[in-house]
């Protein structure tokens, strides 16, 4: 076991599967010689060489153009977009392209790529650097789409993603690759050291994708959320002193509806909380699924805690962001409803 | 608006009730164009991306440096392919008339496109074609059967009835599965060529897209990933001269050629004759040649006319005159081809109609066969549940669910 | 008053924006002298002009992008994507210029743009001219959504959307372009003559954005729908012998939420319906709004039909489209749950 | 692998610890390059691509035919705007270095890339920078102090605290907003050029981006539209040798001039020296003549480099040698305009180093007076509920009511 942080472990995970599997490249805007903007694969051009850690030109269509390529002639390609908030020039190959292979195809063509992308708020970098896209990728049939909230998660999440023949959207919450954020910023900063899921084997382990994990267990309210929120959403339920039960979905889609379900029966009240913008988010799609399938065992309606729907302000980040206050307001509802 | 707008409009040479006028096309005579060695620097060759690579020439003689002296069998090989692509399109045209399919797209006057190229590069290279490239599928021996079946979307579909017609695929013979939406492939391709470097083998990818797609982003990634790696790569633009009703002036054809849209990465260009099937075979081998050696991508403008309709759900003589393809310049590829022959004595009128019948009757013979997989209203049909797999590896639980729902409705 | 086909409409709109506003320019693949291969600007190349009806070189990104560039300079464009499968090479220009233009600069900024596309299946398209994404669109900050069910709402609606100076996506059903569709592909065409809201008035008026129709009314059930599926709604509904009240949200963003308040505190029971992708799709918003504001007032799980998650297959489009079986099973479904 | 890798990967000229070389950089000598008439046909004037525009020779006198001739005031004020800049900049990065902004962006060597061209346009002409083009709003007397309230996100932020520092705007001035997604600001001047064609005026449109966003979709999809239809736009490439941590190779730039990306679409092309800001203003002043006379689009690249980090969130020690800049041929481009006006008895050091004095104390004063419109640890503050506000023209009902339960958890 070793204490890593967010980065060092999406770091560890490409570097276990560049070593045991030949034929896993890398490619991405600065992630060779420079190591990638968040040092993500710092070193690993050196110890893999530039052939398989590949700095790629500015052009995330083309990056994904190219990776999937570079699949379909039996390589498996890890491509990083330096920002989820660039990820849209490179939309149409994810969408019309990646995720549609193996079924146009039946079965005879895919391309195994991942793609890594940092996302979410929360390090002052305006409506250009703090997009959670994920809604946008849950929706389109054929991707799969990730998002860690720990160390331990994000290394093993990576490693099953590289290894799955299926196209994976990896999204690394970026506010909390240095250590978890309860979503106070006037508090001093955390490292991932202090915390349990800061603890990640040195070796090549993985965690399973389409699975849920339950964080804490409760039996007064269900909170669903994942990435940053949430540790956010931890700190709100203390606040609250509710015994919640809080999930991470972990894995956005294929989506674990059996954890979910078999929590909110229990419960009986349910809160969904994201960064992304509420409107048309992953918040709506959890909320509409847990009514469906638990709808004679809700006490309450559920509630959405999620970003307004503007564009991320940098003058407002705090105010955007939705942090303990507003699921702490969220919890209240959901719980003083009847 | 006060004042009268000066913005440039592209107007195609003839529309319809004019008279057509192919005058913009610049040509060069049979065997004027140089063939200089695969190693040259792009700079000393860009002359290649202005002149027009052609081999054959009024009187059907072969002539020039980039004559490939094909042997006979070769050439043979070629004209009967050539002649089988346009048997298939003519049934295959006939059958959407007639409802027997949903949708089909020929390539009338663009055989030798697919048919020179395919012919030039070896088996272990991987094909990305465009929707009217259905020559490479018959060369790969994807078999008239198979294809026929899939614009059926039969039970012998090999993509089972996942797309819709002409958007073939061949893993096994390594040809792409097409994709309906434009120029995706080339990036793809290029992608696929940087495998290839960096396995360090020496196969090399080939891609198509037609001169309206070239505006696409695709194209200029694929240019400029392949041009940063290197990769070993032929990108061939199809300039048929009109992209549904927009002349190739709209795709920014106007002022230079497509062939020359590389030169800007250090890229050759070269225009070739794309109706003269031994300029489109030469132009291809260079190429080849060139990226197997190391010498990186080429680009390749085939200057050709898309004969027919842009597909069956097409008009065209709502935008351009019927008879252009009759009085364009670079004539008909087969026509010429057979004339090559038979000016060689290596043919005859007689054996040509002979083997066309023969191939009516064949391609005739492998309809009834496609259609004993079933029809579009006669069985065997598609299991219906099928239609859930291969969205991933595995099914997951909500397609699952989603699919004993759809049998159960369906009283399956 | 004239007879209308959903083409002739968005024909008149175009033909009169154009003639009562010389800002007004319409560009896109196919659109000038040959009138687009639906047919939508047939004869305005000749009334108008080439300079103001203009054939784009086939390039979604650049159509979107140079329309935006025509707005800022004062122009109105209406930007034609030839079908909604191949909007996500214009996705980034969307989402990263076209919706943040006047956010980002207070104000001083924007481009009034118009993106007409015509979407959905049950023309045999196979996956790449069948889809329907409006729900990667209404997700978006910044940009409105709108989808017209019939000839005169297509007109009013679209004159809005040129008139706003707002960003519009305008999604049109090409499956209804001709007549109303029911979901039964056996039955001969319909055309719309025979549909009251194939009466459209020649001249000028306009359908304002964010109000839903209640297309008809009912105490039993409340169905909301919009598109195609507003005709499929009203089929299954006489067959089920339901008293439902048919919705037709026509705006997707910003969303007419009282109208459905209203409808579902009456009926307390909801079917969402919709073509597209059921996992993540708008149907997933709906759902979660409505049972936010009318908890206490359902009587049964709020269900939804919708496409299945997966692409839209050729041989399989009738299984694929949620036709009247599966209106009519989530119909029963709700009535019967209790 | 069993092979070894055959895929090429550009190198960088000299990594950290290594000796810069820029002899992979082709130079002309000052004057040597020829100016043709703005009318000539783009065939016979590729050479312009090629070559490097120059002006002020190693003796700082300006020579040849792209001598702009600029009298003295304009010379002057050319130095003032550019040491202006440099000095913003060097108090931006400070107060980012010591906490009071979130982020900076310098343009640090590159000051005659927007100045030249600034100074060589009309007002009434429309600028899309970059991130890098801080000199076109100053030249555009945006204010400095405006421009820092920006930066701060304060009551004075023209965009309301909307975005992050250095994305400025001026409407009023015509100088668009910058966006932070790359190159997406290039289609939008073609398109706005497209309209002041079509309104018939004469009015044209400039944009920047630098040499490694030519390789996104936007810099394809700008040049296509503006040869197709001969968009009175100029286009500017900046290349400053380095992407971040990849330099100008890993953008296509290792075979090919950037200056040559648009010959393939008959774009005419010219390579300049952009820390010469004669030769800077006078390319720029030839093709907007040309593009004013319906001659269409130039592409223009601006060889410069990039003298401080990519930002203050970068650290170029780890990927290029400290003291490249320093050994740069083209040099310092204050510094040469600088010792061009002394050495025609313009100015001197005297004269220079006083104003620079002054204008410290300018800045520091401006500085002053932004702050006191808010920092971000003081107030004044930006209304909170106008984060809501421009999403939409008129407010819709449901930011009406997230508005309003922010404000009410806000206690406000
Ligand atoms: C991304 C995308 N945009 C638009 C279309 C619609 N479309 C299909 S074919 C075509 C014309 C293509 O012309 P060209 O590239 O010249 O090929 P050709 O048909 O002439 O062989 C268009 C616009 C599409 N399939 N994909
Ligand atoms: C679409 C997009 N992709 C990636 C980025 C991240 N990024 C910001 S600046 C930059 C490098 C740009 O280099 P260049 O175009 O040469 O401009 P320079 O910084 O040298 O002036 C990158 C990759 C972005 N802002 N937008
Ligand atoms: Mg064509
Ligand atoms: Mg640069």
């Amino acid at each position: 076991m070793a204490q890593m942080n967010m980065i060092q472990a999406i770091r560890s995970a490409l570097d276990i599967m560049l070593e045991v599997d030949p034929s896993v490249v890398i490619l991405g805007e600065d992630v060779g010689f420079f190591g990638g903007v968040f040092r993500c694969t710092e070193g690993l051009h050196k110890k893999y060489g530039e052939h398989r850690v590949i700095d790629a030109p500015i052009a995330e269509g083309g990056i994904i153009g190219t990776a999937i390529g570079l699949g379909i002639n039996g390589l498996r390609p890890v491509a990083e977009i330096q920002f989820a908030d660039y990820i849209y020039p490179g939309f149409d190959q994810v969408v019309s392209e990646l995720a549609r292979l193996r079924y146009r195809s039946d079965g005879t063509f895919y391309s195994p790529v991942t793609i890594r992308t940092p996302c979410g708020g929360g390090i002052r970098g305006g409506q250009t650097h703090s997009q959670s896209p994920e809604a946008i990728f849950t929706h389109i049939s054929g991707v799969k789409t990730v998002m860690p909230s720990n160390p331990f998660d994000a290394k093993g999440l990576l490693i099953s993603a590289i290894e799955s023949n299926d196209p994976v959207v990896f999204f690394e919450p970026k506010r909390i690759y240095n250590g978890p954020f309860d979503g106070d910023p006037n508090k001093p900063a955390v490292s991932w050291s202090s915390h349990p899921l800061g603890e990640v084997p040195e070796e090549y382990y993985n965690v399973p994708l389409g699975k849920a994990a339950v964080v804490e267990e409760g039996d007064e309210l269900t909170i669903i959320t994942y990435g940053t929120i949430v540790h956010v959403a931890q700190a709100a339920a203390k606040l609250a002193g509710v015994r919640a039960e809080i999930i991470d979905v972990r894995t956005l889609m294929p989506l674990d509806v059996d954890t979910l379900r078999q929590s909110v029966a229990k419960t009986g009240r349910c809160l969904v909380a994201h960064e992304a913008t509420r409107f048309g988010g992953y918040g709506a799609e959890l909320a509409a699924t847990i009514q469906e399938e638990c709808f004679w065992h809700l006490e309450a309606p559920i509630e959405r805690v999620a970003g307004w729907d503007t564009p991320y302000p940098h003058a407002f980040e705090w105010q955007y962001f939705p942090g303990q206050k507003r699921l702490l307001a969220g919890i209240r509802k959901v719980m003083e409803a009847r | 608006m006060k004042q009268k707008s000066r913005l440039h409009i592209p107007h195609a040479a003839a529309r319809p009730g004019e008279a057509p006028d192919f005058s913009y096309l610049a040509l060069s005579l049979a065997g004027e164009v140089a063939r200089p060695a695969t190693d040259s620097r792009v700079a000393e060759i860009e002359f290649l991306a202005n002149g027009l690579v052609r081999v054959l020439d009024e009187e059907h003689v072969a002539q020039g440096p980039w004559n490939p002296r094909l042997d006979a069998s070769t050439l043979l090989e070629a004209l009967r392919l050539m002649m089988l692509v346009r048997q298939y399109d003519d049934r295959m045209q006939r059958m959407q008339r007639q409802g027997k399919i949903t949708f089909y797209m020929q390539s009338l006057g663009e055989e030798a496109v697919s048919i020179g190229a395919g012919l030039a590069l070896r088996s272990s290279d991987m094909l990305f074609p465009s929707y009217r490239n259905q020559g490479l599928y018959i060369l790969r021996e994807t078999g008239l059967v198979e294809m026929m079946s899939h614009c059926l979307s039969n039970t012998h579909d090999f993509c089972r009835g996942r797309q819709m017609p002409v958007f073939y695929q061949n893993a096994k013979n390594r040809v792409f599965t097409i994709s309906g939406n434009l120029a995706t492939q080339y990036p793809q391709a290029v992608g696929w060529a940087m495998a290839a470097a960096i396995k360090g083998n020496d196969d090399i990818a080939s891609s198509w897209v037609g001169d309206g797609s070239t505006a696409e982003a695709d194209f200029h990634y694929a240019l400029t990933f392949a041009a940063v790696y290197q990769a070993p790569v032929i990108l061939n633009v199809v300039n048929n001269q009109w992209a549904i009703s927009t002349f190739q002036g709209v795709a920014g054809g106007e002022r230079r050629s497509f062939a020359a849209r590389g030169l800007g990465l250090g890229i050759p260009g070269i225009r070739v004759d794309g109706n003269d099937l031994l300029a489109v075979h030469a132009v291809t081998e260079w190429a080849a040649e060139r990226a197997r050696n190391g010498g990186g991508p080429t680009l390749i403008e085939l200057v050709t006319y898309r004969g027919g309709a842009h597909s069956t759900s097409d008009d065209p003589s709502r935008y351009r005159p019927k008879d252009e393809w009759a009085v364009f310049p670079l004539g008909d590829p087969m026509a010429r081809l057979k004339n090559h022959l038979i000016r060689q004595g290596l043919w005859s009128e007689e054996q040509h109609s002979a083997l066309e019948e023969e191939m009516k009757q064949y391609v005739m013979e492998c309809w009834k066969q496609a259609c004993a997989f079933g029809t579009m209203t006669e069985g065997p049909f598609l299991d219906v549940h099928e239609m859930f797999e291969d969205v991933f590896e595995e099914m997951p639980q909500h397609l699952k669910r989603q699919q004993a729902e759809m049998l159960a409705l369906e009283g399956l």
